[in-house]
Parts: structure tokens; C-alpha cells; sequence
């Protein structure tokens, strides 16, 4: 089956989101979508899915004209899709079976008014087999951890009639282990004939995985083309409309006193005698796979989770982290890895955003808020962060997933913390914006600052860390001199080597 | 089955007696027995038979009202104007039989098509207009109150009352109707709401559907399910629900006051809202529900047993219900 | 609470054998509305009364929720009382629920409660002379304004009572030609004092000085309300003719310059003993009669100013003749059971 | 840090009217106008200067207690126990001056005090517990409820009372606190009251983070603002304006009735609701609940003055409602 895009349009309040897209794509072959952040891809996928009506243009199947203006006709259609977005798809208050079946009960015969609970479950069950998935049917979609939820959504949009599946940066969450399993997954069902439309800004994988791509730019389609005949300097040049220079900036490593001191912190669960220290001027990577705890760590020393045992000292001075709130008094700061849950406040302001964590800067006797200065203040982070918004006034859910991670960092910057944890910050960042991201951090480190990296992107942690702990079950189980180890060394460890 | 992914291993399921996840589960349900146990043993007729039945009347007209707003909270919705429909209906079955001394069939008719079209209103309001529902039932409310009292002209219809014309009113109720509110009627009614309603939202694919509305209306919208069809039903059914409280509530009391039924939004709102909790549900639920509404019965009638000063009642009823509570969300708290 | 009255203790010379062993006599008063000051002394009376006379008397509100009032009386049934009290009880219901009780045994006497109930042998029912008290305040006002006025009229459907009261105000327009209803108004509601003060407020507005001569109020909330509008609105040439009477309502017609001039009343206090004191005589085996009418008392503002002291509810029997102080039904058995019980 | 990436240029703003976008915006306050018009129309004496003053005294405790109400709006909480709390300080206001001859500083500061205990006690349990704010603010409405009636065992406290021992009060209120509920002292305090409170919520630090933590609870706290002592901070602030509210109204009545402050909830609930879309905020808001309070005075008002029969009243102030709400959402539609 053929699937063809004509001059698509959408327009938002203030935002020409598409102009005049084409895209088109096969049955059976896996089709890479990529863009920098913002660029329109997702928006492009929410018109093919039904979930925007107002756009203009075409749309067929087969050379058959098709409407879709809502989600039923693009799932009648047979065009499923697993939103960037996980939260805005998962029912956390429904079990994963129901989850899982939520598409096949609603496309059911319209006679069909009972549910049987047990042949819900063996088929959900039956699903995740077929996906070689061990997660409990039974249990509350909401207690799933990111990947699993993210799992959970690829078993839904499967399970039913599916001639095209869009995964909207499908392996953002993923660990590595993770993305190869949804890789096969992927491959089986392009076997069994399945037009696949993948959306990542991981450039590795689009070469692994996809037979062709399509490229956008600022709302506009650039150039399609097969896999074999283009290479990742291509499509980076075609993203951005210039050469991208090294990945990660150069940089001189100047480390002074020892800023951070963590020594046997446990938090009863998922942390375990995790001893670590940061000093001035220095990135700690902290790597692992997917689960190993690097998020619990990181919330754990920013006080925004329990610790049980063990102390932690900054500038030799012990640091009580009862809550988020005394951390950020101590000096630390924590970027947070789901930025829509976490890092940035959604219905405020790109303003408030960056102001928020240090609003005492600009606020004066009796806490009366200056707003000039707040607004001139935003303006530069804007500015210099390139932060793509209409004004500083903007709702910040209305920015693209990558400018929200920005301003997510960017209030920290004017913060003005000791110590910066980063918890996974280039997820579903466009290779762009990631530069502008890590020449941030080696700026900050620059300036004297401690900065921990946690990801589970072994590339990044090698590409900008100095030194790195690599954490295996909620533990420090090496610690690494960045220069003298690989991508393969750290993989081995993270997977339990020793 | 195997599990390839190297989720890292799960920890094996705690054997330790899980103390708050099961208060949990069971608070509500043990705080019911606590009380039982009290109540009898201050004074043994608490448990006899006919009190048991006294109790189970006393709730049947807050449970199937509270029924109601259930359905409207597991669409994530919340209906307030349901108090003032079980007044309106009330008035209208009422007067059906006194005024116009129409038959019981006719009679119940008229005050649910009534309700339906208060439920019809609501849900094009709060679904077409986008109008937040605690504020569209709460001006409904207004309205409905109003409208039953116009139509009463704010006085309490009942049999052989003096018409406007100084002459008498003449219809009866008929006896079958007077029957509706008696025991065993009135709460078989109550418990056949309560049935039907839970196996509705439990095993009928619509009742799911509204479960998904209620847990992610996005998600649900993406997924093709009708939601403002199902909003709308929620709306009807609330309606309906509250139109057969009131009728219950007609025939038991036999008249029709002004304001009959505002009394049990609160009762109700606090049934459905306790009844989250029972046995784990995390969610609006009609078995739940019902659990609240005995909760909320049994206090009442034991403290009026126990001779309770009448303005001390709200302070017991006010702190158990704290405590329930208390019990119930500590867990979340770990 | 409960009222730890002496219960037991020994027999008492020359009363009823019904009293005389000291066997515990349980009472419970049920009232259907609530969260008024009516109610509150209506059920002090009864209580203090049954009290004195060695009764366990337990007292129940249902707010104006009729169900949980027919609930009460239900549960009521199934304990150990050995009379009732039931006041407000005006729906059908109510005859059937009395009747059961009837029917069980115990002695019943109603307040202000469904007609019908005269129906059901053995049921004495007590009301407010609400004609009496209609008349008496419509009657000053007429006698004061010549005949000759434009009033408001507070009032609200749908309670017995204030259908009687209107049924007499219905009488006295026709009768009087001259007296002119140019508005009314009127909420049952938790806050009808404050709703009425703004209503009236509004009203004043309306009708600039001059256009309104007097306010009836058929209700105390009503009177108080309209009283405190037409003081901050300063117009003291309406003056309100009011009918029952409370201490709050004593202070309001107290007041320096007050327009509320007279209003007409039963002490409540003294209905819920007379309730009291049927009931014991039912007890007791003693003839009482088949229905019973509290008379009122006119009080005018003129009289409550020329008392020395503050006037209330105690001390209104010093200055209005018979207030409060009826002593209807009271034996001389029951003074000695009071004597008894004392200390 | 420079701007690499090639941004799209921003599209011009467009200059088209857009009127539902005005409408959401101006909505409330255009309806005022429409009422005022139409009122004043009927008859002229509604805008005369005594009548606008009778509004706004009308309105004010309603506000009052509305502005507690926003304030806890903000942190994306709901106190429901606001209309208890205005009866209990109202109670103990006026027993301090009639049963303990106490001072007016004493008598306001007790009443404060006491306030303030069952704002720290709700916010304990909805903070430290996580009990749902509407659920444990209904179960502390019983409660309070319970207390003001057991304090002042369910009888009216005015001067001169008698006592449960047959004596009679002998305390008398003092002629400075009348003057707390009469013109223009009552509308000042509202004025302050709405001034400080908006001027706090927009202007200050500790607005702004109220609001955020409204927006998303989770995202402050990791921003590293105290989540919990702001929102403990707004549980006191609605019962301290509760308690201003039944302070004024005690000055205003000078006796404290059972459950004086009650009906006050809904109108302030209403008040607070409506203010959400004044001037297009989309949040609670002090200016909004102003507006929203003055919507209801003013149709309350002229209603009577247009001789509306009461009981049709609360049709015509529900349909208002409804329309108001109606042209304020129709926009998210779109
Ligand atoms: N509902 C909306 N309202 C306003 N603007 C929107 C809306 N949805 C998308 N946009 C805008 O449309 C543009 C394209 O956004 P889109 O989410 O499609 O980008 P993307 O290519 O998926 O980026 P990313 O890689 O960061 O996810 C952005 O400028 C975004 O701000
Ligand atoms: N979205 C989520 N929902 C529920 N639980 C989660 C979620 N994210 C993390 N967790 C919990 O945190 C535990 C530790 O995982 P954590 O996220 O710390 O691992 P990580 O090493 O940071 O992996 P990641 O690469 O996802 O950041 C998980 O096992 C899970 O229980
Ligand atoms: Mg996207
Ligand atoms: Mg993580």
C-alpha cells in the first residue's frame, strides 16, 4: 500500500507549523522522519493520525483520496501511532492489559457490549509474548516505569489492524538492550508487511534501522531519500542547512578543590552504597542502562527523594537534603529527566519558567517581583540559549519538546548553582540543539562548576564527560577516567561486566 | 515466558505485611466494623434486625444518588445540579398524582424525562461549551432549584392541598407508588442500582470506556473512543439517578417539599468520594460507593442511638470521616 | 448530652403509679427543622421540663430533611422510649409513622404537625395559634395606620404555619381596602435574616421615602433582616409589625430607634413544656384532649423601652402579662416529682 | 551564547478581531454591563448612588470569604470548610463580647486564632497526610460545623442572652465593632482585602510561586520551591479571610446565628469560579472573584427591585451564571 501526503498546511495561533509538506511512504519499509527540534514532524504525524483536523492538503492511500480528520478514521485506515509523548497516550489508572487493548476494545464489533476479563488478559498477554515482554497484565499502567510505559503503547498500536505504525521518537527512553528489542520488534513487523514511520534524532540508528528518510526544516519538507544513498554528515547538513562542527566542543579540563563529596548514600530501594565525588571545574558521567538508578541517585542528592544512610558534603560542609527546596538553598541544581512532568512548569510562561528557581533575584523588599528585569533577563536567556518561542510570553507547552528541554536548563543557568545535575538532558534534543546543550555544560564547567552527567547515552558520556561512574542495580560498580576508556568498556560494565 | 530485555531483575515482592497498603484497601470496610462493634456494644439493639433495615433505608436515597455522581466522576466529570433534580423530580411525581391525578406510570415518566432533559442540558453545556463541569451543575443547580420552585410556586404539594384558587386539590397517589419508598421496595431499588451500576462500569465495554475517558481523555480521544457521546451518557445517567432518588424520595415522604432533595448532595458527594478507596479500586466505583454511603448511615444512625447531642452529630460524623480519610491516603504518603 | 438524670431512685409519695416506683421513663422529642432559635428553645423546654419531672429526655434535629426525621422516628420505634414528642411533622408520612408508634404503644404528642394526625387515636396535637397571632399583629397595624397603608409583605409558601398566617392576611386585605401590598418577598433559607436585609435594602431603593408605610413580617428572620436594612438605610418612618419573638429579636425592637414595633408570640420555651407535661399526663393515664392551641401575646416595642432593665426571654413575663408562664396541664403530682428530682 | 539554529520567522500577529478571544476575556465583565443596563432601564433607582452602595456592602463578606477561597484555588487546592469557619468565628466574635464582656482586639484576635487552628489543622492532613483537599476540607466543614453548634449549643448568641444557668449575659459588644460591618467600613475592608490580596498574588514572589505550584505541584518542588509551606501558607490565608469574612458579618448582624456563615460557600465558590476567565487571567484570581462576586450582587439586587417573585430568583441568577460561563468558554471550542 502506498500512503501519499499533499501539500499538508496547519497553522497554530501564531505558528505556520507546516507549509506545503509532502511525504509519502510504502508498505514494508521503514521510513525515517527527521528534523531538528520544531521542525514539524511530530505535528505532521498528529495530521496523518487524525489528531489535528484543521490542516489543508491531501491525503491517499493507494492513489485514493482518504479523509482523516479524526483519530477513528486514521486507526480505521489502519494508521496507528505511539505519540512522543507517553503521558498524553497511557491510561495510568487503568491496568496494562486494558492499556494494551484499549484500541482493539473500541475498533470491536459494535455489538460487542461485554468485556471479558479473562480473554483480555491472555491477549494482552498474548501481545507482549509476541513481543518477548515480561510485564504484569495486572499491574496499574501508572506504576510502570518510562520504558515500559513507552513498551506498552508500541503493544496497543500493534494489536489491532495496522497497516502503518508512526513511532514519534520511540527510543528516546530507551536504553540500549531496549532499543535493539524494539528494533526487531520494528524489523518483524515491516516483515509482515507494515509500513513503519520513525521519527528519531539518534543518526546512528535511523542507518541501522531504516530503508529511506524524509528531512524537515522549519516546517517544510526538505528532501527525501533511500538510506544507501546518503550518509549522517549528509542529513545533518540537510537538517540544519549548514555543516555541523564537532559534535561535542572542545574543551580544557581546569579541576580545582573537591566541590561535591557523596560517601555510602543509600536510599533503602534503589540506591546502594553509592560513594562518588565532583570536583570544581569537572563532568562526572554518571552511565548505566535504562533502571540502574541514575535518575533515583540524581533525586536522591537533590533531596527530592529519601536517603536512608550517608552523607553528603558540599564544600566539605554537610548538606541536610530533606527536600528540593534545601538543596537549592546548598547550591545544587537538578535538570530533571521528564522534562513535561518535572522540568519545566507547562501552562506558565517561558518567563516564569526561567525565572522560577531564582525569582528572589528579581524581586525586592516585601518580595514585590521586578518585572523588567525578569522579562529583560528572559529575553537574554532566549536569546542566548536560541530558544525557539514566539515571545517570552509563550506558554511553554506549546514549544517543541527539544526548546522545552532548553528552557528547562536555561532557569537553572540563572540559578546560579555549585554543583549541576543533569539527568539524561539531550532526550528527543535534535543533534543542533544538543551542541548548543553540551557546549553549555562545558561552558558551565569552565566557570568553576561541578556538573554531573547522567545518561545512558555512552557516546555523550564519552564525548564530554572527564570522569565517569558507571552504575549497575542502583550501584557504583566502576569508576572510569573518561580519556582512557571506550563506549565498548562502559557497555561492558553497565550490563554487569566485572 | 522469557524476558529478554535486561530489565534489571525485580525485586522479589515484599513479604512483609504491607500495614498501610492493606488500611489501604480495607480502611473504610474496617472502619465500618470498628463502628459496628462500638454502637452494638453501647447498646445491643444497634444490630438487630430492624435497625438493620432502618440503617439500610436511611442510606438507599443517598446511594442512588450518589450512584449518580459516580457515573459522572468516572468520566472525570462531577455533577453538583443532582440534588436539586431529586427535588425537581420529586415535585413533579408529586404533582402528577395531586394535580393531575395522573397514574403511577405517567407520573414516574414526566419526572425522568424532566431530569434527562437537566442531564441533556448539562452535558451540551459542559461538552459542546467547554464549560468546567463543577461550574455548569453548580448553575444548573441554581436553575433547577428555581424551576422546581416556580413550578410549586415554593409551596410543598400534597395531597388535598389548597390550590391557588382556594379550591382543593382532589388526585391521590396511587398505592402501588406509596410502595416504591417502603421496605423491602426501597431497598431493592438501592441495591438493584447499586448492582447494575457496578457490573455496567465493570464488565460492559461502555463502562470501560468511561474509566478511560475518566483516566486520560486524550488518550481516549486519540483512541477513537466517542468521548462526548460518553460524557453525555455520564451526564444522562447522573440525571437519571438523581430523578430516581427523588422519586424514591416522593413516594416515602408523600409530599413535596421545596428543596427536598438538597440535603443529600453532601451526604452523596461524600459516599462517592469515600467509596475511591475500597478494596484499592483508586477510582470512582458503584461498590464503593455504597460502602461510603453505609459508612455515612451507620454513623448517623448509631450517634442518633447513642443519643448524641443533635449539634455535637457533625463534629463525630465530621472527625470519623477525617479519619477514614486519614487512614485511607496515609499510605501515599510512605 | 444524654442527660445523666437520677433514674431509680426509690418511689415518691402521691403520684401517678406510673412515676411513683422511680422506673427510668424514657422520652425522645423529634423535630424536623432545625438551625433556628425557635427550635432551640422549643427543645431547651422540653428537655429542662422532662428533665425536672425525672425523665431521660433525648432531643433530635433533622435540619428540615424530612426523610432523616422519618428515619429517626423509625429508629425511635425500635428503642426503649416510652413517648414522643414530634414537632414540624406536617407530610403524610408523618400520620403513618405516628400511627405505628401508636400502634406500639406509646404515647405520642405533636407540635405544629399534618392535621390528619387528629385521625390517630390517642394524639394530642399542640399548635401555635397562628391565627391568633396573625390577627393580634395585622390588627396593630391596621389600628396604627388608619387603614391607610402601602406595605410589604414578608412572607414564604410552604410551611403549615405560614399558610395559616397567610390565610389570615388574605382575610385582612379584603377586609381593608386601604392597606395596599406594593411588594413581598421571602427565602427559607440557612441565611434568611442576611437575605432579607439585602432584599429589603433593595426594596428601599426602589420605593423612595414616602411610598412604604410598614412591613408585615409573618416570620422573626424576616423581621430582624428588614429591621436592620431599614436602620442603615435610615428610614424610620416604616415600622415592622413582626410575628414570633426571640432574645436576638428582643435586642433588635429594643434597639435605639427600632422600626420594628410589635410583634406577636408564643414563647417557644413554653410550648416544648406543655408538650412535656401532655405527654406525662399520657403517661400517667390521665385524660388530655385531642388537640391543643398555645395563646399568644402581642409585644409592643413602647413596653420592652420602658423597662428598666435589658429585656429577654426570662424577664419578658415581667413586662408582657401571662408570658411564658402558662400553667396548662401542670398537676400537682407533677410538682412533687419535681420536688423529687431536685438537686 | 549565540543563536545558531535558522529559527522560522515569526508570523505577523494578526490584527483580525478576534471576538471570541474578547469575548472569553471581557465576557463576565460585559455581562455586568448588560445587567446594569437592562436594570437600570427598569428602574433608574438602580444605579442611584445608595444603591450601588447597598450592592457592595451586600457583596462584601461573600467576597471576603471568596478571596480565601481563590487563594487556596491557587495552589490548585479547595476549601470547602470556608463557610463553617466564617460561623465559628462569627460565634466566637460575638461570645467573647456578650459572655466574657471581652475587648474588641481580644474578641477579633480570638477569633483569628481559632480560624487559624482549623487552617493548620487542614493543611496537616492535606499536606503531611495527602488527604484530597476537597475531601478533608468537607470532612472539616462537619466538624467546625459541629463545633461552632456545640459551643454555642445550638441557641443564638446575642446581648442579654440567658444563660444555660439562668442568668442572663451581661457583656455588651462594643460600638467601635459595629462600625466594622457598617458603611463604608465594610466596603473598605473589602476593597483591602481584594487589593492586597491581588497586588500579592501577582506582584509578589510567594504569589508567583503559589500559582506554579498550582500548575504543576511536581515541577516546583524540583524547582526547589517549599511546596508545602506555600500551601500550608494558602490553607491559612483562605481560613483567616473565612474568619475576616464572619467577623464582619458578626459587626453586620450583631448576633451569631447557627450556621450563620454557611450559605456563603456556594456564592463564594461561585464568585471565585467566575473570576477564573475575568479579563482572560485562566486562573484563580482577587480581581476576578471581585468581579464574580459583583455579578451576583447586582443580579440578586435588581431582581428584587424588579419584583421577581423570589422563588423564580434562583432561576434567573442560574441562567445568568450559565450564560456568563457560556460566552467565557465558548471560545476554547474554537
Ligand atoms: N498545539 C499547538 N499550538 C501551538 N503551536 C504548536 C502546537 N503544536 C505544535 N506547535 C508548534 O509547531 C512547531 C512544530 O512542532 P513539532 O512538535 O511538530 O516539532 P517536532 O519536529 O516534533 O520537534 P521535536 O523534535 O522537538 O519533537 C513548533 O514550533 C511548535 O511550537
Ligand atoms: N516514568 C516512570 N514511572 C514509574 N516509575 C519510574 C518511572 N521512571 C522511573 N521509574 C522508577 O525508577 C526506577 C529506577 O529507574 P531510573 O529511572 O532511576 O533508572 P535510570 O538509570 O535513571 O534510567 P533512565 O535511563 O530511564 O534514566 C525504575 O525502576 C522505576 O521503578
Ligand atoms: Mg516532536
Ligand atoms: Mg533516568
Amino acid at each position: 500500500m502506498k500512503l501519499q501526503m499533499k501539500n499538508i498546511s496547519i497553522e497554530f495561533p501564531g505558528v505556520r507549523a507546516l507549509n506545503d509538506v509532502d511525504f509519502s511512504t510504502e508498505t514494508g519499509r521503514i521510513h525515517a522522519l527527521i528534523g531538528a527540534n520544531g521542525a514539524g514532524k511530530s505535528t505532521l504525524m498528529k495530521v496523518l493520525s487524525g489528531a489535528h483536523d484543521h490542516y489543508t492538503g491531501e491525503i491517499q492511500l493507494n492513489g485514493e483520496s482518504v479523509e482523516i480528520r479524526t483519530p477513528a478514521d486514521a486507526q480505521k485506515l489502519g494508521i496507528q501511532t505511539v505519540y512522543q509523548e507517553v503521558d498524553t497516550a497511557i491510561i495510568p489508572s487503568l491496568t496494562v492489559a486494558e492499556n494494551i487493548m484499549l484500541n482493539q476494545t473500541v475498533q470491536a464489533k459494535e455489538n460487542k457490549h461485554w468485556v471479558n476479563w479473562k480473554q483480555l488478559f491472555k491477549q494482552a498477554e498474548e501481545i507482549l509474548f509476541s513481543m518477548n515482554l515480561n510485564i504484569p497484565v495486572k499491574k496499574l499502567a501508572g506504576e510502570l516505569t518510562l520504558a515500559e510505559k513507552q513498551l506498552v503503547l508500541i503493544a496497543r498500536a500493534t494489536s489491532s489492524n495496522c497497516s502503518f505504525l508512526i513511532l514519534d521518537e520511540p527510543t528516546a527512553p530507551l536504553s540500549h538492550t531496549e532499543t535493539s528489542e524494539l528494533f526487531r520488534i520494528t524489523r518483524e513487523l515491516a516483515e509482515r508487511n507494515v509500513g513503519i514511520i520513525f521519527i528519531s534524532h539518534r543518526m546512528p540508528e535511523i542507518f541501522e534501522l531504516c530503508d529511506e528518510l524524509t528531512i524537515m526544516r522549519n516546517g517544510e519538507l526538505v528532501v527525501k531519500k533511500a538510506i544507501p544513498e546518503t550518509d549522517s554528515q549528509q542529513v545533518i547538513e540537510y537538517m540544519l542547512g549548514r555543516k555541523l562542527e564537532d559534535q561535542f566542543p572542545a574543551r580544557v579540563s581546569m579541576f580545582g578543590d573537591t566541590l561535591l563529596e557523596v560517601e555510602d548514600l543509600t536510599d533503602g530501594d534503589k540506591v546502594k552504597n553509592t560513594s562518588i565525588h565532583v570536583k570544581a571545574g569537572e563532568i562526572v558521567g554518571l552511565a548505566g542502562l535504562v533502571g540502574a538508578g541514575k535518575t533515583e541517585l540524581c533525586k536522591v542528592l537533590f533531596g527530592a527523594a529519601p536517603a536512608k544512610s550517608g552523607t553528603v558534603k558540599l564544600k566539605g560542609e554537610t548538606l541536610k537534603l530533606t527536600s528540593p527546596h534545601a538543596a537549592v538553598k546548598s547550591g545544587l541544581a537538578l535538570v530533571p529527566e521528564e522534562r513535561r512532568k518535572e522540568g519545566v512548569l507547562v501552562a506558565e510562561s517561558v518567563t516564569s519558567n526561567l525565572t522560577a528557581v531564582n525569582l528572589k533575584r528579581f524581586s525586592s523588599f516585601l518580595s514585590f517581583i521586578d518585572r523588567r528585569a525578569e522579562k529583560k533577563t528572559a529575553q537574554e536567556y532566549i536569546k542566548a540559549l536560541g530558544i525557539k518561542t514566539s515571545s517570552e510570553h509563550a506558554r511553554v507547552e506549546n514549544l517543541s519538546g527539544g526548546n522545552q528541554q532548553k528552557v528547562a536548563i536555561g532557569r537553572w543557568l540563572i540559578a546560579d548553582a555549585d554543583v549541576y545535575i543533569f539527568d539524561e538532558p539531550t532526550k528527543g534534543v535534535d543533534v543542533g540543539a544538543k551542541r548548543d546543550i553540551f557546549e553549555l555544560i562545558a561552558q558551565l564547567a569552565a566557570q568553576g562548576k561541578g556538573v554531573i552527567y547522567a545518561s545512558s547515552e555512552l557516546s555523550e558520556i564519552v564525548g564530554i564527560t572527564d570522569r565517569v561512574y558507571v552504575l549497575y542495580d542502583g550501584e557504583p560498580v566502576k569508576e572510569l577516567e573518561t580519556a582512557a576508556t571506550t563506549e565498548e568498556e562502559l557497555l561492558f560494565y553497565s550490563t554487569g561486566g566485572r | 515466558m522469557e524476558a529478554k530485555l535486561p530489565f534489571q531483575q525485580e525485586p522479589a515482592p515484599k513479604k512483609t505485611f504491607e500495614l498501610f497498603q492493606f488500611l489501604y484497601k480495607y480502611g473504610t470496610i474496617l472502619t465500618i466494623f470498628v463502628l459496628v462493634a462500638v454502637f452494638a456494644a453501647a447498646n445491643p439493639a444497634f444490630i438487630n434486625g430492624d435497625n438493620v433495615i432502618n440503617i439500610l433505608r436511611s442510606i438507599s436515597i443517598v446511594t442512588i444518588i450518589a450512584i449518580g455522581i459516580t457515573i459522572s466522576l468516572t468520566v472525570d466529570g462531577f455533577d453538583l445540579s443532582v440534588g436539586s433534580v431529586a427535588s425537581l423530580s420529586n415535585a413533579i411525581v408529586i404533582s402528577m398524582f395531586v394535580w393531575f391525578s395522573q397514574n403511577t406510570l405517567l407520573a414516574v415518566l414526566s419526572a425522568i424525562a424532566a431530569a434527562l432533559i437537566v442531564g441533556a442540558l448539562n452535558s451540551l453545556m459542559i461538552v459542546k461549551l467547554k464549560i468546567p463541569d463543577m461550574l455548569m451543575t453548580l448553575a444548573m443547580m441554581f436553575i433547577i432549584q428555581g424551576t422546581a420552585l416556580t413550578y410549586t410556586k415554593g409551596a410543598t404539594v400534597s395531597e388535598n392541598m389548597i390550590l391557588p384558587d382556594g379550591s382543593f386539590s382532589t388526585g391521590a397517589i396511587s398505592p402501588f407508588f406509596a410502595k416504591i419508598g417502603q421496605v423491602p421496595w426501597i431497598i431493592l431499588i438501592m441495591a438493584i442500582a447499586v448492582i447494575i451500576v457496578h457490573v455496567f462500569l465493570t464488565y460492559t465495554k461502555h463502562g470501560r470506556y468511561m474509566y478511560v475517558i475518566g483516566g486520560n481523555k486524550e488518550a481516549a480521544r486519540l483512541s477513537g473512543i466517542p468521548v462526548n457521546r460518553y460524557k453525555t451518557a455520564a451526564y444522562l445517567l447522573s440525571a437519571l439517578f438523581a430523578a430516581i432518588g427523588g422519586i424514591v424520595l416522593a413516594s416515602r415522604v408523600m409530599t413535596a417539599e421545596i428543596n427536598a432533595g438538597s440535603p443529600y448532595l453532601m451526604d452523596s458527594v461524600a459516599a462517592a468520594f469515600i467509596g475511591f478507596s475500597v478494596l484499592g479500586a483508586g477510582k470512582p466505583n458503584a461498590f464503593g460507593t455504597f460502602v461510603g454511603a453505609v459508612l455515612i448511615g451507620i454513623l448517623q444512625n448509631g450517634l442518633v442511638m447513642m443519643s448524641v447531642p443533635y449539634y455535637a452529630m457533625d463534629i463525630v460524623k465530621g472527625t470519623v470521616l477525617a479519619f477514614a480519610l486519614g487512614i485511607t491516603y496515609y499510605k501515599q504518603k510512605h | 448530652g444524654g442527660g445523666e438524670t437520677k433514674t431509680a431512685s426509690g418511689p415518691v409519695e402521691g403520684v401517678p403509679e406510673r412515676f411513683a416506683k422511680g422506673e427510668e421513663v424514657k422520652i425522645k422529642v423529634i423535630r424536623k427543622i432545625g438551625g433556628d432559635d425557635h427550635t432551640a428553645q422549643f427543645l431547651a423546654g422540653a428537655k429542662t421540663e422532662g428533665e425536672a419531672l425525672g425523665f431521660k429526655v433525648d432531643v433530635f434535629t433533622a435540619n428540615g430533611d424530612t426523610a432523616k426525621f422519618h428515619d429517626a422516628i423509625n429508629q425511635g420505634l425500635q428503642q426503649d422510649y416510652d413517648g414522643f414528642i414530634i414537632s414540624h411533622g406536617d407530610d403524610a408520612a408523618t400520620v403513618d409513622d405516628v400511627k405505628k408508634l401508636v400502634d406500639e404503644g406509646k404515647s405520642v404528642v405533636t407540635f405544629d404537625s399534618n392535621p390528619d394526625l387528629a385521625q390517630v387515636e390517642g394524639v394530642t396535637l399542640t399548635s401555635q395559634d397562628d391565627e391568633a397571632l396573625a390577627t393580634q399583629a395585622l390588627d396593630q397595624l391596621v389600628k396604627d395606620q388608619n387603614g391607610e397603608a402601602n406595605i410589604v409583605y414578608l412572607w414564604v409558601d410552604g410551611f403549615p404555619p405560614m399558610v395559616r398566617r397567610n390565610k389570615v392576611y388574605q382575610e385582612t386585605l379584603k377586609a381593608n381596602p386601604g392597606i395596599k401590598e406594593i411588594e413581598r418577598f421571602g427565602v427559607a433559607a440557612a441565611d434568611t435574616s442576611v437575605q432579607t436585609q439585602n432584599a429589603v435594602a433593595a426594596m428601599l431603593n426602589k420605593h423612595p421615602k414616602g411610598e412604604i408605610d410598614a412591613i408585615f413580617a409573618t416570620w422573626d428572620a424576616f423581621a430582624i433582616g428588614a429591621a436592620r436594612a431599614i436602620k442603615e438605610a435610615g428610614r424610620d418612618e416604616i415600622k415592622i409589625y413582626g410575628i414570633d419573638v426571640s432574645n436576638a429579636d428582643l435586642q433588635e425592637i429594643q434597639g435605639e430607634g427600632s422600626p420594628w414595633k410589635y410583634t406577636a408570640a408564643v414563647d417557644p420555651k413554653l410550648i416544648g413544656e406543655v408538650n412535656m407535661r401532655l405527654l406525662a399526663k399520657k403517661l400517667a393515664g390521665e385524660e388530655t384532649p385531642a388537640t391543643y392551641d398555645l395563646e399568644a401575646s402581642l409585644i409592643s416595642q413602647e413596653e420592652l423601652q420602658q423597662s428598666k432593665n435589658p429585656v429577654n426571654m426570662a424577664n419578658l413575663a415581667e413586662i408582657i402579662e401571662g408570658w411564658g408562664k402558662s400553667d396548662a396541664f401542670l398537676e400537682d403530682w407533677m410538682e412533687k416529682l419535681k420536688d423529687h428530682y431536685k438537686k
